[in-house]
């Protein structure tokens, strides 16, 4: 009963692991801080729409932090990148939650 | 260094004293100063040292040999690397000291215990392991030094965080 | 305060088995802080067992042994009813003595 | 390059979404049925470990491993948690500043009450855990309460846990819809993944009792929280059920909710109420 659902479930974590992967080596041009102010203003949005539906990350509020840190010392390509990382995982964290809504009925013993 | 002063000193612990801070001196002790661990001297020295071999040397000042006289019961794979339950128990007897090494740890010796005569030799208690290790128990038996060893594996728990 | 040790003596006959539980946090000075300092090592360096006038059990310890630290031994020649004298010192000159009584 | 991401984002969420939705398992909200609930619980874990008796689903890990169960027995002889036990007799007979103590504040002085927590308030419409009574107790009595994941509440706690060893887990819901939501929250949350891990407390406590996540041997979902409050030697020291649960979140890298938030309240009421009829063993000493 609960295995093809399980199967499906790992296909979804899979993806959303490639996910995040792939913002680690997208190219871009030098970040400016402006960029990096655009990016953390969507990473943090997210992460407040997460820890609302309480199911914030720990490693989203590492990543935000690490992108204020890389700001402060001026890196912006690294704060940018930072930033995008903890917009992703947000963004996973809401999906993981919306989708457990139904989710969980499956590994419930019967 | 262990320069506790001695009620009414003699002559020969005021040499003992100035010997061993000499060759503390020279960093290591190429020939063991140290006497039997049955006088209730704290081993300081033995304790310091990192290897097995160099704190058997320096608690007894001999080396032992395995017997298959002593029962050394340790876990397989121990629950917690901070609490990890070790005793021994031996058919040798005239048992004067039992002592307990970690090989693995920053200094390989972790206790080291004197049987007076009429106490059983035998004891129970519970180590630090830094990391998986053979636990070696050490057995002074009649003059004789004598030894049986155990693997224990250590690991983190929990799935990572 | 109660003692910080912990004592349970039973007499069978001729062997008097003696367990004995120390609160004492055994710190190895290896071990960092929250805050980052190292914590200072911290640990009870001698324990001895005094019955009937006469030493029956030494321990020497070194940071390797466990925090609230527990040892088990027996010895002969007691009989019910007399007492055990336990103390222990540690490296910074901390001490501790209590008796009991062998059930 | 914004645009790109958010466009990839969008129409991957979507997908999943539209996936998830279209999948057979989606059932109408069935009736929320407790009794049947913990007997098929109850069942599941009985027919897993045929060989465990049933009581012995308490002994969380060492039900179900020979090698540890040796060490706990071992550690049992004389165990750790000794001190806070002693502690915890000791505050409860210390009277606070105004001359009551926690007995004036628990049926039958506090002592052997320890399986009908937690319980469900119909006054307050929200269900009432031992560690809140307490800190409510203290407060109450003009006491500053105590943190929930610190050695005096599980002092506390280990001691009004050994006045009522061996008595069965005892459990009510009352004939009240939000008891009835209280429960099926705090089962939702059981079963719930969460964490970049993707773990729910089942993933691990249901799916895989028995089997080692590194040194850890991991506890039955059955009777677990009937040992608490815990000494842990990975902890060097005691835990409360709040520690646990707080701890267990992180290890799946999920944030932590605040101590005794609704969610850890229903999810121990969940927890204690399939648990029903085993023994209350605690405190309990664990790997």
């Amino acid at each position: 009963m609960s295995t093809t659902m399980s199967a499906a479930m790992k296909r979804t974590l899979a993806i959303s692991m490639l996910l995040v992967a792939s913002f680690a080596l997208s190219p871009a041009r030098a970040a400016t801080e402006a960029d990096y102010k655009a990016a953390y203003a969507t990473a943090d949005a997210a992460a407040k729409e997460a820890a609302g539906l309480r199911n914030q990350w720990t490693v989203t509020v590492t990543a935000l932090a690490a992108a204020k840190k890389a700001a402060d010392g001026g890196d912006f390509d690294r704060a940018t990148a930072a930033a995008n990382e903890a917009e992703a995982l947000a963004r996973a964290s809401i999906f993981q939650a919306y989708s457990e809504k139904e989710a969980w009925k499956a590994m419930e013993i019967r | 260094m262990n320069a506790t002063t001695l009620p009414h000193p003699t002559r020969r612990l005021i040499l003992q004293g100035a010997i061993s801070v000499a060759l503390i001196g020279l960093g290591n002790l190429p020939f063991g100063t140290a006497h039997a661990a049955a006088n209730d001297k704290y081993p300081e020295e033995a304790f310091r040292q990192k290897s097995e071999a160099d704190a058997i040397k320096a608690l007894y000042g001999k080396t032992a040999e395995p017997s298959d006289k002593i029962k050394l019961d340790a876990p397989e794979i121990a629950e917690n690397g901070g609490v990890v339950p070790i005793s021994v128990t031996t058919t040798l007897d005239k048992v004067t000291s039992i002592s307990f090494f970690v090989a693995e740890n920053p200094s390989a010796l972790a206790a080291s215990y004197r049987i007076p005569d009429g106490t059983i030799p035998a004891v129970a208690n519970r180590l630090k392991m830094a990391k998986s290790s053979n636990v070696v128990a050490i057995i002074e038996a009649d003059g004789k030094l004598y030894s049986a060893t155990r693997e224990v594996k250590v690991t983190v728990g929990g799935c990572g965080g | 305060m109660a003692s910080s040790i912990r004592v349970r003596a039973t007499n069978n006959g001729d062997v008097t088995e003696v367990q004995a539980l120390i609160q004492h946090p055994m710190d190895t000075g290896l071990v960092k802080a929250p805050n980052g300092e190292l914590i200072p090592a911290h640990f009870i360096q001698e324990l001895k067992f005094e019955c009937n006038g006469k030493d029956v059990f030494v321990a020497n310890w070194g940071t390797a042994i466990s925090k609230d630290p527990y040892v088990k031994f027996s010895f002969k020649g007691a009989r019910k009813g007399d007492e055990i004298k336990i103390s222990w010192t540690d490296n910074k000159g901390g001490s501790d003595t209590t008796t009991a009584k062998i059930a | 390059m914004k645009a790109r991401i958010s466009l990839l984002l969008g129409s991957l969420s979507a997908a999943l979404i539209a996936f998830a939705l279209a999948s057979p398992r989606v059932v109408a909200a069935d009736k929320v049925d407790p009794v049947a609930d913990a007997k098929a619980f109850q069942n599941f874990f009985f027919q897993k470990f045929p060989t465990v008796k049933h009581e012995d689903f308490v002994n969380g890990p060492y039900s179900v491993n020979e090698d540890m169960k040796r060490q706990w027995k071992e550690k049992e002889e004389f165990p750790p948690y000794e001190f806070a036990l002693d502690a915890g007799k000791e505050m409860f007979s210390t009277p606070f500043k105004n001359g009551k103590t926690y007995a004036d504040c628990f049926p039958n002085g506090g002592i052997g009450i320890r399986q009908d927590y937690p319980y469900f308030d119909t006054r307050e419409g929200k269900v009432v855990t031992l560690e809140l009574a307490l800190n409510r107790c203290r407060e109450a009595n003009g006491e500053a309460p105590y943190s929930y994941v610190k050695d005096e509440m599980a002092s506390l706690t280990a001691y009004m846990a050994f006045t009522s060893r061996g008595k069965p887990m005892n459990i009510k819901i009352p004939d009240d819809p939000r008891a009835l939501e209280a429960f099926e929250n705090g089962k939702r949350y059981f079963y719930s993944r969460r964490g970049q891990m993707n773990f729910s407390c089942a993933s691990c406590h249901v799916q895989s009792p028995g089997e080692r996540i590194r040194a850890e041997t991991l506890a039955p979902a059955l009777g677990i929280l009937n040992a608490m409050p815990i000494y842990r030697s990975e902890w060097a020291g005691m835990g409360t059920t709040s520690r646990r649960f707080v701890t267990c979140n992180s290890q799946t890298r999920a944030v932590p909710l605040e101590p005794q938030a609704d969610e850890y309240r229903d999810v121990e009421y969940f927890l204690s109420y399939v648990a029903n009829g085993l023994p209350i063993s605690g405190p309990g000493a664990r790997p």
